[in-house]
């Protein structure tokens, strides 16, 4: 269905994408945007993911069931982080990454 | 909150209508989430049609194949909601420019033949994640003053992402891959290939899934006095 | 007893310590007499090794290099590592060096027992003493009778963990606690070169065991450089142990342990540990004649330095402990030009006088409760027989014929003559002069004179019995000791050869002790000068003088005579001599401890102090240090390329 | 496809833990209605490790098998199912007083050291990048609940969202390398990996990227500098045992994958990863022992301390072989019986006092000597005292890498295990030299801990002076993966 798209377009839309990504977590204060930024991330292995196994591994694909599984762990790991930035929000009425800082040294 | 808007009468009716349909009922979305979803729709909608129809009529003259027209959009999209996650000031319209980009991840899913992954992709993301993300944004009062500044970090964080941006386009360009076409991902077989032949990880997923979930509760939970009552008395136990 | 029965010599003292660390409140006194009986067991079976290992001598069994007597394998397994067999084997080994080294390891140690029963009475945790002075002679003689470099590396760090529990013994006093915790540190950094320095010659070799690495060596095995530069990091192990320079700066400050302590550990044996090595190696320094030049020249500082530092020093334990320092120098100079005979013999000496002095002046500090010898004095009144113990020890230590140090020290000066030449050779006569010089002055301040401290003296009585006797005993050692050097009394033994060839040799030099007339009168000569000079500088008389002149100028003319003869005795020595060791004292202070010892301490700590500061607690910042991680990483991969 | 085998007994081990959690957590979540003691939940738990630890031992004479290709039971993977298995008991034994004070939700607890024990096993066990991924997941996940779970404590909260945050990071770039790697190589199991490396995709930008993006992923789980810089903050804030857990099974679990991984898949791409551990190795060692001299909590020192030991474990994967593999598990197993020495003491004393702060043991060796030794004696292991436990397991390691040409990085951890003496010591000193604080006088351990502390003490001890069974059973394991 990708017709005679080079592969190589998919691998560089993933790697702008994981690009912006690592801009947002390392840009941004709110945790809650930092999350957003790590799912940016993820995305940008999906894709990988998923053009690797429709170029390269058409039989077996396991890129994609990888992608399935990112997707998940991803999801998971959205709900777990919320329960914790609730959490530090509880403490500290404060949900800015920066503003968490007791722990150094 | 719709009616100071300044939208034709019947327009604003409508909108009215979809958000209130019963007037007493409201989403348990932030206030301003109406104003976000339709200045964002007007936005999206002028920047989107004069490139949509570009590309159509590039399609129409054969210059572009359907699938590259829908590649194009697409990236458009994915990239425009990246940007727009990363760099929007009001904390709830960059997390909702989330949800473009995992939509236009589902589109390219799509296009390289994988329905299942698509549909998995819009349903866990659309559905699920962005609504998580907007209740984590609601609980933390990000809705009451939505305006964040970022970090003192920012001139670094700009040089890293286009640096990794680069890089990797680069590396990954210079590489010879192998075959050059794609092709589709059957239904069923995919089904084999994840409950069978890599059920073990299922599992072992499923189990992470399960952790995430008690994990999520007990952490967020607010402790019942009982229980604090009951680890006191685990004193004397 | 045969000598494949050595391993019973530190297996004994371990299960001691092992019980009484434990047990020590069930068992009445502490169980102070069990750890002693254990240790005067070892003494007979010592002798008993001894009896075994000259009658083999006798009978031409005896071969250096073929004596592995006993060996056990605690690693061995296939790994790939080396011919795919990893065999770490335990090993004890028995020559004339660990014969004459278990003598005077558990002669010693036995002594210091007794006289601890008086020294410590009353102490609290005076069982744990005990217990971890068996513990410290195990590990001592362990380290003595191991055939092979990696149980002489444990034993080696046994010996210092159980010197670092005996130096912290009042580790309520803070300058005690910090005293261990200095002489660990000081001797650990040593000892990563010794580990280095094994792992490199067993890389060479494929074997721990002392012999193969010898046979290796000798076959010219290891290149050049790569000898070189392990047989300084070996060196470098000795030279902590033995507080050469640089190390040196732990031994003074160890002397906040217990009196009894110091004289073992910090005179007898543990610092002796150094020398022990390098001679033991020795066949492997005779390929490295670099490295060796290395130990004479260190040797010869350290000699220097000590004694000169002797000569200032007020405290009676550090001027004993500077001594110490510089007699190791003599032994390291030894060693330096390759003669093992006579470092060994000198080690030997050395062990009983130096410990007697220590433990007089653990007499003088238990009954004064005082350690300065300038608030001393007079005390020879009230301490006869420390008094006498302590001067024959002393004259021993000054050279004085025919006490022990006597042969030693000469025996050192003719090797050397003949090893390194004149230079070093006048360097280190002058340095026995002032050896001669700085005991003197101990002895006088302290035991002579009038006394100055009117409580302290008043308060001082003769130590009872149960000290006294084991400082008679080693007296008597440190006055015959010297003998067995002696052909004739090497006869008498039972050793046809003369027991300095066999004991102090090993056999692979075939160097017989000489007695050379024209060094022997030299030296007894300078040290009797030595003597001299200090009667007229620290006897009083001077002093007074001093006194006089500042107080009534009119008769400076009349005294004039004195005076050239004083102004000369405070020119060379106040100018010179007590300059020198002024800036040499400085220089320790500020440039070896401070910027070499502590600084690098503080240093390593201050780079601490800068890193930690990235750790800013903030997410970002975080995430900031594994993009530039991972960024780095990716393009110096791709660079590289 | 047929041809895999599906025989699901060979996870038996995991099942009883799975079942094990979900009897925990039903009685936790009943124990009010059935009116049980809590300390049934610790005692569940360490029944049902110690079943599946016994029911691990079956597979010991079996010929060395694999699950659907993707994970491997075999002595590699029994080695670590009896070691993980052990730390689980250990920690729950060590810590379940301090749970009973300290922790809100008991029954979760139990549960999430169980399921991550499981997430550990995998990751050894596992011969496929996905299964790997997720196994690493599951640890981690658990961690990040693990690590925020201490309720009444604000640093919790702290430390459990830069866990989370830069774990989620980590993971993403951890995945872009997994991705390029699957790209190039057109595989996701080991042997395919190696077998397409064989075939010459080494070398090319692409592959390194990846390669370099897989090193940040796994040195972030490892804590290598500067991936490392969760670490103490999150050992700080984390409840005790959980601490406990990181710096000993998460550890090991992750050197665990890395040698399978870099031993197997990607052994024929040497050239090119080597300098890249070799560096994060040499960096690891001198920052984390730098700082620690500078701490003044022990969680925190202990922290630094493990970062700096992970240095050492680094070294041995940059050396692959046989031999370092052996060494590296063989250390493994000494540091964590030492590591859980110490931790476990350290919860005593926490349980006593409630202070963390290294001040604060001051006069330990009046007030309660037991512990002042066995703490005593597990910081000069860390060090690498002769006789202990850390010199024989750092001793091999160093002399592996001293063999395969790595002298001048063995020669480097030398001198920085010097260096950790000097911090350790100052611990060592506060027990031993100051005086006791006013009022403070002896005081009793309960009998679980002297039991665990007594055990994991002698444990030292042996390994010091008698390796040669954990020695030979390190070797067999470690002649799975380069046999």
């Amino acid at each position: 269905m990708a017709g005679d798209i080079p592969m190589e377009n998919f691998l560089i839309l993933s790697a702008i994408l994981f690009g912006i990504g690592f801009y947002g977590v390392l840009a941004r204060r709110s945790a809650i945007l930092i999350l957003v930024a790590v799912e940016l991330m993820l995305a940008a292995v999906t894709i990988n993911m998923v053009a690797f196994a429709a170029y390269l591994d058409p039989e077996r694909f396991t890129g994609v069931i990888f992608a399935i599984f990112v997707i998940t762990v991803a999801a998971a790991e959205v709900g777990l982080a919320l329960g914790i930035v609730l959490r530090l929000f509880r403490d500290r009425q404060t949900a800015m990454v920066d503003e968490a800082s007791d722990l150094k040294w | 909150m719709i009616e100071r808007l300044p939208l034709p009468a019947p327009l604003a009716a409508l909108l009215r209508r979809a958000f209130y349909p019963e007037g007493s009922f409201r989403l348990p979305l932030p206030a301003q989430l109406d104003r976000v979803i339709i200045y964002g729709g007007l936005v999206a909608g002028a920047v989107l049609t004069p490139i949509l129809l570009v590309l159509i009529v590039l399609l129409v003259i054969n210059v572009l194949t359907a699938p590259e027209l829908v590649f194009w959009l697409a990236s458009a999209v994915i990239i425009g909601g990246a940007l727009g996650a990363v760099l929007l000031k009001n904390i709830v319209h960059a997390a909702l420019s989330l949800v473009m980009t995992l939509l236009g991840v589902a589109a390219i899913f799509l296009l390289l033949g994988s329905e299942f992954l698509a549909l998995v992709q819009i349903l866990v993301y659309g559905g699920g994640v962005t609504v998580l993300l907007l209740f984590g944004l609601m609980l933390t009062n990000a809705t009451d003053d939505p305006i964040v500044s970022d970090g003192a970090q920012k001139p670094f964080a700009f040089l890293i992402g286009i640096g990794l941006a680069g890089i990797l386009s680069v590396a990954l360009v210079d590489q010879v891959w192998g075959a050059p076409t794609a092709s589709m991902v059957p239904f069923r077989e995919l089904g084999k290939r994840l409950f069978l032949d890599f059920g073990a990880p299922f599992e072992i997923a499923s189990l992470v899934l399960v952790i995430a979930l008690i994990g999520a509760i007990a952490i967020a939970r607010r402790d019942r006095p009982e229980d604090t009552e009951d680890a006191a008395m685990g004193d004397g136990a | 007893m045969g000598m494949e029965h050595v391993w019973l010599l530190p297996a004994i003292p371990a299960v001691l310590f092992a019980l009484m660390g434990l047990f020590n409140g069930l068992v009445p006194r502490r169980g102070d007499f069990i750890v002693i009986l254990g240790m005067a067991v070892v003494v007979v079976l010592s002798f008993l090794v001894l009896l075994d290992f000259q009658g083999s001598f006798r009978d031409g069994h005896f071969a250096p290099g073929d004596s592995n007597l006993y060996s056990f394998s605690w690693v061995e397994i296939d790994t790939g590592v080396v011919d795919d067999l990893l065999l770490i084997e335990f090993s004890t080994f028995v020559d004339g060096i660990t014969v004459l080294m278990l003598a005077v390891v558990s002669i010693v140690t036995l002594m210091v027992m007794i006289y601890s029963v008086g020294y410590m009475r009353g102490e609290v945790r005076y069982g744990w003493y005990f217990a971890v002075l068996s513990g410290f002679g195990a590990a001592m003689l362990m380290l003595v009778v191991s055939g092979n470099l990696l149980l002489l590396y444990l034993s080696w760090e046994a010996v210092g963990l159980a010197s670092y529990l005996l130096i912290g013994f009042y580790w309520e006093r803070q300058t005690a606690a910090e005293a261990a915790k200095k002489a660990f540190i000081t001797t650990r950094i040593g000892d990563v070169g010794l580990l280095i320095g094994i792992i490199l010659l067993w890389r060479g070799a494929g074997s721990f065991d002392i012999q193969e690495i010898i046979h290796f060596a000798e076959g010219g095995g290891y290149g050049e450089t790569y000898l070189t530069v392990t047989m300084l990091m070996l060196f470098a192990g000795a030279a902590g142990k033995s507080a050469q320079f640089p190390f040196h700066v732990w031994l003074p400050d160890a002397m906040e342990g217990p009196t009894p302590v110091s004289a073992l550990i910090h005179a007898a044996t543990m610092v002796v540990a150094g020398v022990y090595l390098v001679a033991r190696m020795m066949p492997v320094f005779d390929v490295a004649l670099v490295a060796r030049d290395v130990v004479l020249y260190i040797g010869l500082t350290t000699a220097a330095l000590g004694a000169t530092l002797g000569l200032v020093t007020s405290d009676i334990k550090r001027v004993l402990a500077y001594s110490t320092v510089s007699q190791l120098g003599f032994m390291f100079v030894a060693l330096g030009v390759g003669s093992v005979t006579a470092a060994m013999f000198h080690l030997f000496t050395h062990a009983f006088f130096k410990s007697l002095l220590f433990l007089g002046s653990g007499s003088v500090i238990h009954a004064t409760e005082e350690q300065v010898v300038e608030t001393l004095g007079g005390l020879r009144r009230k301490m006869p027989a420390t008094t006498t113990l302590f001067v024959i020890g002393s004259l021993a230590l000054a050279g004085i014929v025919p006490l022990a140090g006597f042969w030693s020290k000469d025996e050192i000066l003719l090797v050397l003559q003949d090893g390194a030449g004149f230079g070093p050779f006048v360097i280190l006569a002058a340095t026995a002069a002032l050896t001669a010089i700085y005991t003197t002055r101990l002895v006088l301040l302290t035991f002579f004179g009038e006394p100055k401290d009117q409580a302290a003296y008043d308060h001082a009585h003769e130590s009872p019995a149960v000290m006294i006797l084991p400082m008679a005993l080693l007296a008597l050692l440190a006055v015959i000791a010297g003998f067995v050097a002696l052909d004739p009394v090497g006869r008498a033994l039972g050793f046809t050869g003369g027991i300095g060839e066999v004991v102090f040799t090993q056999g692979h030099e075939g160097h017989a002790f000489k007695l050379d007339a024209t060094i022997a009168i030299g030296a007894t000569v300078s040290a009797l000068a030595g003597i001299v000079l200090g009667f007229i500088y620290w006897s009083g008389t001077a002093e007074r003088a001093v006194r006089a002149r500042q107080w009534s100028p009119e008769f400076h003319d009349l005294l004039v005579n004195r005076y050239y003869i004083d102004h000369l005795y405070q020119f060379t020595i106040d100018r010179v001599v007590l300059g020198l060791a002024t800036v040499v004292a400085y220089f320790d202070r500020w440039v070896v401890n401070e910027t070499g010892v502590d600084g690098s301490a503080q240093g390593i700590s201050f780079a601490g102090y800068r890193l930690k500061f990235f750790q800013t607690g903030r997410i970002p910042n975080y995430a900031l240090a594994m993009a530039i991680g991972v960024i780095v990483l990716a393009l110096v991969a791709v660079g590289r390329t | 496809m047929s041809d895999l085998n599906f025989e699901y007994g060979l996870l038996l081990p995991e099942f009883i833990l799975v079942g094990s959690a979900a009897v925990v957590l039903m009685l936790d979540a009943f124990r009010a209605d059935l009116r049980i003691s809590r300390n049934l939940l610790p005692a569940i738990t360490v029944l049902g490790a110690l079943i599946a630890g016994v029911a691990s031992l079956l597979y010991l004479d079996r010929d060395p098998t694999d699950f659907a290709q993707l994970i491997a039971v075999d002595h590699y993977t029994t080695f670590f199912r009896i070691l993980f298995i052990a730390t689980l008991v250990a920690i729950v034994l060590g810590s379940y007083e301090f749970v009973n004070r300290n922790i809100t939700h008991q029954g979760e607890f139990y549960a999430l050291l169980l399921a991550s024990t499981i997430g550990a096993i995998y990751m050894a066990a596992a011969r496929e990048l996905l299964t790997a991924y997720i196994s690493i997941e599951l640890l981690s996940f658990s961690l990040y609940v693990g690590v925020s779970l201490a309720k009444n404590d604000t640093r919790s909260g702290e430390a459990g969202l830069k866990y989370v945050l830069l774990g989620g990071v980590a993971s993403a770039m951890l995945l872009y390398g997994l991705s390029i790697i699957y790209g190039t190589t057109g595989s996701t199991t080991y042997e395919g990996i190696a077998a397409a490396l064989e075939d010459g995709v080494v070398g090319t930008p692409a592959f390194l990227l990846g390669l370099a993006f897989l090193v940040g992923g796994l040195g972030f789980k490892a804590s290598a500098v500067p991936f490392h810089m969760w670490t103490p903050d999150a050992y700080e804030g984390a409840p005790l045992p959980i601490t406990a857990y990181i710096s000993a099974t998460s550890k090991a679990a992750t050197f665990a994958l890395m040698l399978a991984l870099f031993g197997i898949a990607l052994d024929a791409a040497k050239a090119d990863w080597q300098w890249m551990l070799a560096s994060l190795a040499v960096a690891t060692m001198v920052v984390g022992n730098l700082i620690a001299i500078q701490q003044t909590n022990i969680k925190r020192l202990l922290a630094y301390s493990s970062i700096g030991q992970v240095g050492f474990m680094l070294m041995a994967i940059t050396t692959v072989s046989d031999a370092s593999g052996s060494a590296l598990l063989l250390h493994l197993a000494g540091y964590l019986i030492t590591n859980l020495a110490v931790f476990i003491a350290v919860i005593a004393f926490y349980n006593r006092t409630g202070s963390e702060e290294i001040e604060d043991f001051r006069g330990l060796a009046e007030t309660q000597p037991y512990l002042a030794l066995v703490i005593t004696t597990a910081l000069f292991s860390l060090s690498g005292m002769p006789l202990l436990a850390g010199f024989v397991t750092k001793f091999v390691l160093f002399q592996a890498a001293a063999e395969e040409g790595f002298l001048w990085l063995a020669t480097v951890a030398v001198i920085m295990s010097t260096v950790s003496l000097y911090y350790y010591l100052k611990v060592i000193r506060q027990m031993y030299v100051a005086e006791p604080a006013d009022g403070d006088s002896r005081w009793r351990l309960s009998p679980i801990a002297y039991l665990t502390t007594g055990v994991l003490f002698l444990g030292i001890f042996l390994v010091g002076l008698w390796a040669t069974p954990i020695f030979e059973a390190a070797d067999g394991a470690s002649a799975m993966l380069f046999g």
